[in-house]
Parts: C-alpha cells; structure tokens; sequence
C-alpha cells in the first residue's frame, strides 16, 4: 500500500496560518478547536467545500466545531433538517457534481439513521462508476460520561467492514487538525471519527505544518516489551497503561493506527516483530471490530515474530451506560490496560 | 397532597370540565417545579449528563397523558415531564433515573429522559428521534390480535422530528393499518436551534394529514382548556375506530434545548407573540378568573409540590447508585447465549 | 432512423406539439421493443439476474427525459426505458448492462436497471428505494453552489417508495432548499404484489404535496398528450424557481414486477378500467386520428426500432464478459487507499 | 456458555408432523421449504407468532418463503409497506406486548434501512429496561449470480457487533428448520440469516425432530490434519474443498459455526487442538466480520494449539458483483479454499 499525502498538506511550505480564527486561539489549542481551524482552513482553501449538518449553522454545532463558520464563510454552512439519511444522499449527490461536503452527524450514534447511504450509495459509487464520491462525514464518537447508550458509541468497526470507506481516527489534537484535511481532500468517501472525550480534555502547543498520510500508523511511544496498538481516546489510556508500566521497569510500545480503514499492518508487524507481545486495545464493543481485525492479521501475517498470545481488550458486550461508575467500568482503562500488559508480559 | 405514585384515572368519563382542568394544573405545576429543582441541581453539578426541559409545554404534554387510560400506551419525548405524570410516571422514577439510582427503573444503565417501564405502558424513549413511533404501532397490532380493544398509543415528537423517515414510515404505517394511534406534535418553532424555516416548508404542519390519510387537529399548545378539549377528542376518536389522530399544538420552547443551552437564537419576536405565553401562568389565571380555585389553595398545591419533589430528590439521593462489581454485564434475556 | 447515441434535444422550445409527440411516441416504441426483445432473451435464459420492464409507463416515462436538457440530471428507476432514451441514454448501454459486457458503462460489476454515467446527469440507481431523491438534491445544491441556475432535476419512484423514509426526508429537504425537483411518481397500483391499499391510506398521493410545501400535479399516465403537458409544466415550473414538483401520474403495470413474477395477483378489475389501457396503444390511435403520420410511417418507425435493438444487442453479445483476472478489484479511487 | 434448546424442539417427541404442508411436500425438502415448515409450525403452535413484510401474505414472498400461510393461518402474515424502519420498529412493539414477530427482509440488503431499529432498539431493549424483545428479523443473505451489488451481501458481521443481537447462518436444511424455530423461541432479537443460494440449491431426506442448541457449532466432517470453519453457504464449499484434499491424502475437519453471536469457541478450539491448523472462511467483505473474530479467538486462546499461522480466506474487498465471471471470482469458491488449504498444510 502506498501513501497518501494531501496536498493541502504537503503544499504547507509556509507556517499554517491561522489568521481565520487567529483572534479566537488560546496559546493551547483543543482537539475540538483543531477541528474547527481544519474546517475553516478547507472553507478558505477551497470552494468546492460546504458544511451541513444540523444546527451547524449560526449556533454552530451541537459541540461548537462549526462556531463561527457560517458567518465567516456565509451560505456555505448550512443547516440541514433532522434527516441523516438525506444529508448523506445530497452530498453523495454533491460529491459527483464536482463539490467537497462535509457532513457533520450530530453524534456517531444518529449516523444508523443514515446507515443506508453510507454503506450502500457513498461507498459504492466508485467502484459501480468510475465517478468519485470524495465526502467527509464527521461522526463524534466515543464515550462520555453521562451520555448513555444513545450518545456514546464507537462504530469505527461497523464502517470499517464496508469496501469502498475510508474510516479514520485521529487520537490527537494534531491529528485532528491534518487528517481532517486529509478527509476532504480524500477522493473517496470518509468517516472522520472524533472522540468527543478529546474535543475539550486534550490540548496541543499548535497546529501541525507536516502530517502523516492517511493509512500510516504512528509509534507514539517506543518500547521493547510489549506492543500495544490502538487508536483514538485509548491512545491516552494505553500511554498512562505505558507509564505506569514503565515504573515498574517494563517499556511498552504503543501505536496508534490514525486510520482503522485502511489499517497499517507493516507498522504494527514491525513493531511486534520488536517486541514480540502484542495487546489491541479499542473502545468499541467486543465481537469484531478493530481489535479482532489487528488479531487477525498478526496472528496469519506475523505469527512466527509471536512469543506468547497476541490479546486484546474491548468495551463490556453491553449498550454504554449512562452511569459514570458504570461506563468507567464499561469501556478499557489505564488501569485495566495496565493490567492486562502485566499478564501479557508474564505469559 | 398529590401523590408520587400513579394518579388514579377517573373512573367517570364525564367528570366535571374543572375538576379536569385542576388535575391537569396540577400535574403541570408538579412537573414544572419538578424540572426546575433538576435545572437548579443541574446548575450545582450535581447531574451527570444532560437536562433536558418542557417548561412551555405542560399543557399539551398533560393533556396527552390525562386523556389516556390503563391499558393504553404512551411514548413520551424529551419534553413530556407533564404527560408522563399524568399517565402514572411516579416522581421517583423521574429523579432516581436523573440521578442514576441503581433502585430506578433504568438502574443506572440509561438517565434523564429515557426513562420507562414497558410493562406498565410507558414507552423508554431511544434518542433516536422519530423511532418510537412504529414501536407505539406495534403494541397496538399487538392488542389488535390479542382481542385488546378500545386501548389507544399516543406518541409525542417535536416538529424537528417530522423531518425524519422513522416519523413518516410510522405515521403512514398507522394509516395503512388504522390503528388507534395519537400522535401529538408539538410545534415549539425551534428543533435545538433550527427555527421552523429550515425544517420544514409546509405552510401548517397539519396539511400532513391528508397526505397519509389521517385526522388532522391544530390546537393553541398554550391554552390547557383547548389542549384537554382537543387530545380529549382526538384520544375518543381514535379509541372509537376512527384511526390515526395527528395533532399540531403550537407553543414556544421557554428554555434552552437541554440546560447547557442558552437558547439566545431564539427570536425575540417569537417570545411577543401569543404562542410564547407560559401554558402554566395562563392556566393558572384560568382557574382564578374561573374561580375554579383560589389563590390560597393555589400556593397550598405550590407547597405541596415541593414538598413532594423535595422528598422525591431526598429520597433518591440516598439511594446507591449502581455498582459495577455487582452490575450484571448481560445484554441478553437468553443470558446463556450471553459471551459477555 | 433513430440514433441509438443520445438523441438531441430540440433547440427551439417552441416545437410543435406534434412534432414532439411523434418524437415521444418514437423513444415509447424503441424502449417498449428493446425491453420485449430483453424478455424474449431473459426466456431463453440468455439473461443472468432479473429483468424489469416498463410496460403501460412508457409515456409518463418518456414526457419525463423529453422534459429534460443537457445540464439536467435524471434518476431513473426500474421502469424507465423510455425516459432513458429520450433523456439521451444510448441503447447500447442498456444492451451492454443487461449482458453484463466489459465495455458497458456498469462494466459487469452491476447489472440490468442499475446503469448510469453520473457524469452524463443520469444517475445509477441504487436498489434501496428511495434513495436516489436526495442524490438529486444534491447535484441540484451543487448547481446553485457553482451558480450553475436553470438546471433541474428528475426523479422517478412507483407509488411503493412513496412509504419509503428516503422518499419522505428527501422530499422535504428538497422543499426547505425550494431545489428545482421534479419527482415523478408513477402510481401503477402495485408494490411488487402489494395493492395500494395495503401501501398508504391517502384519498389520492398528490394529496401530500400540501404537506411538504410543494406544488403537486395529478396526470393520467396512459395518455402521452397529457403527460408531456403536465411534466412539461412542471419542468417549467421548476425552472423558473417554482421549487419541487410532485407529480403523480396514474396507470397499472402491465407486466410482472420482474419477468419471473406472472403478476397474477393484479385484478382483473383494474385491468378493465381506463388506467389498465395500453399507453403505448393510445399514443398510436392518437397519432393516426390526428394523421400526425400514416400506418405506413408507424410501420416504418417500427422496424427502424426493431433494426436498431438487433444492431445493439448483437454487438453487446459480442462484447467480451469481464474477464476476472484483468478485473481492477479497488473500491476506492485513492488507490493507494485499498487494502485490496 | 451454556446451551439453548429450544422447547419447540425439545418437545419433539413424535416425529415431526407435516401436516400442514404435506400435501406439498416432495420426497426431498430444500433448505427453502425447510424455512417454510418452520413458519408454518411456529404459526400453528404460537398463537403468539405473526409474520410480516413485504408481499409476504397473499403473494407468499419475494422467494415464496411464506407461500400459502397467510391462507392458512388468516390475518397472521400480513404485507407491510416499503417501510423497514417501521416493520423492525413495529415488531419491537408488539414483542414487547407479548407477540413473537418474525420480520422478513425482502433482501438482508434492505435491512440497513431499518439499521437503526435493529441495532438501537431491538438490541438495547432487555439490557435498558428488562423486558425482553424476542423479534426474529430474516435475512436472505448471501451471493447468486446476477444479483449484483444490492441483492447480495453478507451482513452477520455488522450485525454481531452489537451487544443485544443473536445472529444465526444455518447452513443445511435441517438448520435452517430448527434454527428458525429457535430463533422464533428465542427470547432475544435474532437476525436469521438465510442463504439464498441454498434456497433451491440445498435439499435434505426430511427435517430433523433433534436439534443441536442455539451457540453450538458443529462438526460437520471429521479430521485431523487441519481444522476450517465456515458457515452458511460456506460449508458447502469448503466441504467440497475437503472432499478435493481427501484425493490427496489430507483429513480436513470441516466445522460449520451455525450461530456466529453467540460463537462456540470451544469447539473450534477443541478442533484447533487436534489439528494444530486452521482457516477461516467466509463470504462477507474482508475487513473485521466472523473469520476476524474467530482468528482472534484462536490467537488469543489457543495460541499454543497453532502449528501453523492461522489463515482466513473472504471475498475481495470490493461490492459483490453482479456478473458471473465477477462474482465467481469474489467469493472464496472450493477451488481456491482448497487452494488455501494446501498453502496452510505446507506451513
Ligand atoms: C435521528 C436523530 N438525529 C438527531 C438527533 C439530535 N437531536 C436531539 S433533539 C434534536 C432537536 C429536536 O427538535 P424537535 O423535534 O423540534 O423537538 P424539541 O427539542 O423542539 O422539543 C436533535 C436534532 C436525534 N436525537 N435523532
Ligand atoms: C428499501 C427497499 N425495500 C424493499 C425493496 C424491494 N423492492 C424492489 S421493487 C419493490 C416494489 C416497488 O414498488 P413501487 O415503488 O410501486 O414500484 P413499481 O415496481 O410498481 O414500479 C420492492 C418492495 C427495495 N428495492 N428497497
Ligand atoms: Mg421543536
Ligand atoms: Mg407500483
């Protein structure tokens, strides 16, 4: 598999300007705002892009990412009815008429709603065709405390199996920034899972003039233990794991995979092949998903660089409750990651 | 003093207008008081997830509840504290799951207005908007075939929600299968913050009912008399065979789409007009100027209230909330079929 | 002779109405022989997969693609032959599809009524019914995006997708956009097996257009004068910003659902009425009584058709099939992209 | 993991009686007809049952699964309209009221336009309030030539992702019959996914009065020299791939998994014991899905069971195509399932 590097990235020779929103940028910059710029930045850049969604309009967006959008780029931010299924099938049929939307679910969970286009017209249109479909569908994913079965879920796995998707995850705030650029200048229709646990707790110094392509893995830590490979809120989750490992004199390796779909095998291969113990950690439900297809991989493609049984560690097989005791419990943790490393490392 | 339990339903259909009128005042001075002491603990950090409100919207929400019976089947919405009291909801049921009380009937697994007991009725609400709708039909197909008569299901959405496909599916669904069926819209001119303009473009949401074949009603969402007199109607036709009832009330959303929300793009023209009168002050002067009650019995039932969601809260926040350890991690009725 | 390459739309929009009713009668009689002579194949088990045939729509279908210029996109659905060609569809990519020949535009990786070039304004529908509507919203937003005005869109759906969630969120996204739509249903009285009473419960379909905001028209889709009027109008109407048009046009299907389906469930009343009349038929007696042209030219038109559908249907036999190993097995056009 | 059997069939001491259909029975039932009994006896044994969907009543059903019943068994098989969201929703209700609906999909394709009432409210129904939600949703899944990308797919993998859902694949005849009436049995939503390609195709002597439980694989050819696991239409490739190596010399253990949520893992490492290799095969897309799910199970569990690296075997990933030479090509075929298999036996 080779690489994909936007232009819109790659053409950054200059420092990235942020006089769009300059006058609104902390010294520290969130998840949720590197959002915000990267829209902007697309708005700015190129006007084939546009923004609908519900409520992303004047109020901005259910989470603020669009705040201030529609007023700066005026008729481009639109507000759409309470109907996923047809904001997705008018961008599909914006997509081929030469546009770029970007389509703002107003949580991952209400994209079910529009499931059929998704899978069915947006992913297929290439390969029926010939005719591109380059959309972006943002889905704020991931769980938050509080908010229950209906706005907490993680479904990277479910697009993820449909050929013809991209499904990308970025875990930090740089990621945010550049894969979402990525995203609209990705030809092919892309799910854009943001974390909303990220959007307001994970701050960076600034935006990124340089960025990984699309599909490319990034060892976050290095290690020579154990590797444990994940991908969005985990990432933080296995780093603490990691750190608290390291008091204890083992040094973790911890990938983050960016972009489930395509998924970067050579990178987490090289890695195991270093290690030799490998933990998949992901916060979605247990049967399937990414976990089981990193399992996969590396138990047929690398068995042979395996010293002990490759494991994984997933949400319970439950809705996501609304309780904070439970859904603590529900998903993965620093704490349990850190203890399902010490078995791997004693097996 | 108003009970926290099921309120027994009349057992004469033809109880006095007023008497009528003042269970529901009190069912919507319950619920109002009841979502304020949520917002006022809200505001304290004491609540875990979002807040979400009918302040605006007691009226027709209490009608729908009162004007249904055992028996019959309710899905209620965000904005339905009113209605579901009035149906039977006990306040408790309301706090423990806003406090997410392992004793509640969502034990913790699901908060605030998801709430409901099936067995009983009352339809727990996903937040998907519109998906109740066909679940309503079903139990009514259901008492069809069980020999279940004369029992009704009445739904609730906002007018936002009409733009979904669940609401249309169902809603022709009901037609196809002339089921006794109430589906109450409320048209608050906002969904979240998009204003009516950018939802639909109908010139009456009501010229929908032609369209599947259905009764069509409009009714003034701030007057209780009107809202009692019109779902009243609307529930009787559909009880006696006369198939869907599709009901438009008009009102303004008074607060913010859920507490966190400010709601400062509401229109300030739209807060002049009549639909942006509050249902309960208009109720109230009805039953003084009515001499349905005086002002003194009036504070007596303010009092009251209070007491009651004082003691409901009281109540609730000594209960435990739920532990995982003891948290039986099982998504399946079939719990040998469970890998959990 | 017919061109089998798309037909050009006639530069001046003031051409005789006889002169385009021959036109149409022309694209009706081509789409009506090809489609027999895919039955004819699909008996001899020369097809693989289903065939759908547009039998008794021709002339609804055809008023649609005459209606319609370069620059206007068409989704077209299972029974529009004849509003294919006369939108500019060449035959042999209806040839090339249904053989599942390389050199179709589906080239083998979809078959029969999927076909389209995107590129071309004529959409490749999907199966899901009701789904194309909002992909024409679409292209219709981009228009006014790329200030690209004057434009419409068609759509065509059976009265069965009208109880699709699709159909309902695309429409009413179309009236809040006021986007130049034109959709186009074609109540044949059937959904596969299901009579419409067992499909919707309205009085008459147009009477939903009320309900979404948007002008409705009723049209008898057994006469070809009527509907290149009626959809004519609408175009018009669209056009010159008059926003959606729902327009409902009323006739039966004269075929099986597929032509596996014998249709025996369709009643012989129905049959027996005016909307059970042969459209195709009616057209012709039309041109006859109005000496529009002689039996002789009609023969003439006939065999013309009959040589072209031979022309397109021997190339595509000769056509090479997908060769599996050749076949680019990529989803995506980022290539780089595949896992494949 | 205990086990479920039915008491439709545990009842079953007198030999099944085909009574109701009899007259039409032939010597040989198919797997289509087999689905069809089993309608039949769930309407006449549960007054609790209806059926509903798409021209299932008079017309008996786009395949005629349904052929007859709704003469039978009056108002209980009933047309719905083109509405899937309010055919799963309604079934929802009335399950919750006491009924035992049985949705038939025209197409499994179909169903993601009734995704949202599967997957958010069917599956979170029991965990949310304790009420069961026992719906039975049919699928006819699976690949025939010529049906191209939206009569085809595969879509167990999708819906096993999701706490809440049991999803049955029978792959004979006489699956198909006892499942069905486990499935209507059972308390749970169940998506039953039937193959069409074994509709016509798949004929046995007559139905079973036994039946293995919901969650139990089962071993449907003994062996040693490796282990594959399949399901639906898929054993029947996979066996004829076995019967191909048996001319070589090699004993292939066939298991047909039956029900992939819940998974029998323990006979599938029972097997892996014995063999020491293993392949998984599909029909569903490549990314994630059942044979994602059980190589992870077995590089997790039964690591040190492995001779050989685990393999798996799919369709491409790309939507299932509509021409012949296509599809044939798409889909693993005992051809190259056999050709797999001598790929893992050199390992
Ligand atoms: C299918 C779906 N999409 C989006 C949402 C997010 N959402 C929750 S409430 C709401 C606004 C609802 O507006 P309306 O139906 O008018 O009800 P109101 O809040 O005004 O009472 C939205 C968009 C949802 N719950 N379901
Ligand atoms: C969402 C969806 N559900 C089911 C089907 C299966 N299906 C294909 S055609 C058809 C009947 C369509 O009836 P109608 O819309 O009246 O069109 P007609 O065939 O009469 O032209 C059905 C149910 C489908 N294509 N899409
Ligand atoms: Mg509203
Ligand atoms: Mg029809």
């Amino acid at each position: 598999m080779c690489l994909f590097i936007p232009a819109i990235i790659r053409g950054l020779s200059l420092p990235v300007s942020f006089s769009l929103h300059s006058e609104l940028l902390p010294t520290l910059i969130t998840y949720l705002e590197a959002i915000r710029e990267a829209l902007a930045k697309a708005l700015n850049d190129d006007p084939r892009v546009y923004i609908y969604g519900q409520d992303v309009g004047f109020f901005g967006g259910a989470f603020k990412a669009t705040k201030g959008l529609s007023q700066r780029f005026p008729g481009r931010v639109i507000d759409s009815p309470i109907s996923e299924d047809a904001m997705v099938g008018s961008a599909i049929g914006a997509s081929i008429q030469g546009m770029r939307p970007i389509i703002e679910m107003q949580f991952a969970d209400f994209s079910t709603v529009g499931f059929n286009q998704i899978v069915n017209q947006a992913a297929t249109m290439f390969w029926r065709t010939g005719v591109a479909c380059p959309i972006t569908i943002r889905l704020p994913c991931g769980g938050t405390s509080g908010s229950g079965p209906f706005h907490s879920q993680s479904l990277e796995g479910i697009y993820s199996q449909y050929p013809g998707l991209v499904v990308l995850t970025p875990a930090t705030v740089e990621d945010a920034y550049s894969m979402l650029l990525a995203a609209v200048e990705c030809d092919d229709p892309v799910i854009f899972c943001e974390h909303k646990y990220l959007y307001y707790h994970l701050k960076a110094d600034g935006l990124p003039n340089e960025a990984l392509p699309i599909g490319k893995a990034r060892i976050t830590r290095a290690g020579r233990d154990a590797t444990v490979v994940t991908y969005s809120a985990m990432l933080h989750e296995c780093l603490a794991a990691a750190e608290e490992l390291a008091g204890e004199g083992w040094e973790i390796e911890v990938i983050d995979l960016r972009s489930v779909k395509p998924l970067d095998t050579d990178t987490v291969l090289a890695s195991v092949a270093r290690t030799g113990r490998v933990l998949a950690v992901g916060e979605a439900w247990p049967w399937g998903g990414v976990t089981a297809e990193v399992l996969a991989r590396i138990a047929s493609e690398g068995f042979n660089l395996l010293d002990a049984p490759p494991m994984r560690l997933n949400a319970k097989d439950t809705p996501v409750p609304f309780h904070p005791n439970l859904w603590g419990t529900h998903r993965p943790t620093a704490k349990t990651i850190a203890d399902a490393l010490r078995s791997l490392l004693r097996l | 003093m108003l009970p926290t339990t099921p309120v027994p339903h009349p057992t004469s259909k033809a109880s006095d207008f007023s008497e009528t009128f003042r269970r529901a005042y009190r069912w919507m001075l319950l619920a109002r008081l009841a979502e304020e002491k949520m917002a006022s603990l809200y505001r304290a950090g004491k609540i875990t997830g979002g807040v979400f409100l009918g302040k605006g919207q007691e009226a027709i929400s209490v009608a729908t509840g009162i004007a249904l019976r055992d028996g019959d089947v309710f899905a209620p919405l965000i904005r339905d504290q009113a209605g579901r009291l009035a149906f039977g909801e006990s306040l408790l049921d309301f706090t423990l799951t806003y406090m997410g009380a392992r004793s509640g009937p969502m034990r913790g697994r699901d908060g605030n207005v998801h709430r409901g007991r099936p067995r009983e009725g009352m339809l727990p609400m996903i937040s998907h908007l519109g998906a109740m709708v066909s679940v309503v039909n079903g139990i009514l197909m259901a008492n069809r075939f069980q020999g279940r008569l004369g029992s009704v299901g009445a739904a609730s959405l906002g007018e936002g929600a009409t733009s979904t496909g669940a609401f249309h599916e169902a809603l022709n669904q009901a037609a196809v299968e002339k089921l006794p069926l109430i589906l109450v819209i409320t048209n608050n001119q906002y969904s979240y913050s998009t204003p009516n303009s950018r939802q639909f473009a109908c010139a009456d949401l009501v010229d929908k009912a032609a369209g599947y074949g259905v009764s069509g009603h409009t009714v003034d969402g701030t007057d209780l008399a009107d809202c009692l007199k019109l779902i009243g109607n609307a529930v009787e036709c559909a009880r006696a065979g006369g198939g869907p009832q599709l009901v438009i009330a008009t009102s303004l959303r008074l607060v913010g789409h859920g507490e966190h929300d400010d709601s400062h793009y509401v229109s300030a023209h739209l807060r002049e007009m009549p639909l942006g009168r509050d249902c309960l002050t208009v109720a109230e002067s009805r039953i003084l100027s009515e001499s349905w009650a005086d002002k003194v019995t009036l504070d007596s039932w303010h009092r009251d209230s209070l007491h009651q969601i004082e003691e409901a809260v009281a109540y609730s926040t000594r209960e435990a909330a739920p532990d995982p350890a003891q948290e039986d991690w099982c998504a399946y009725s079939s719990r040998q079929l469970s890998e959990g």
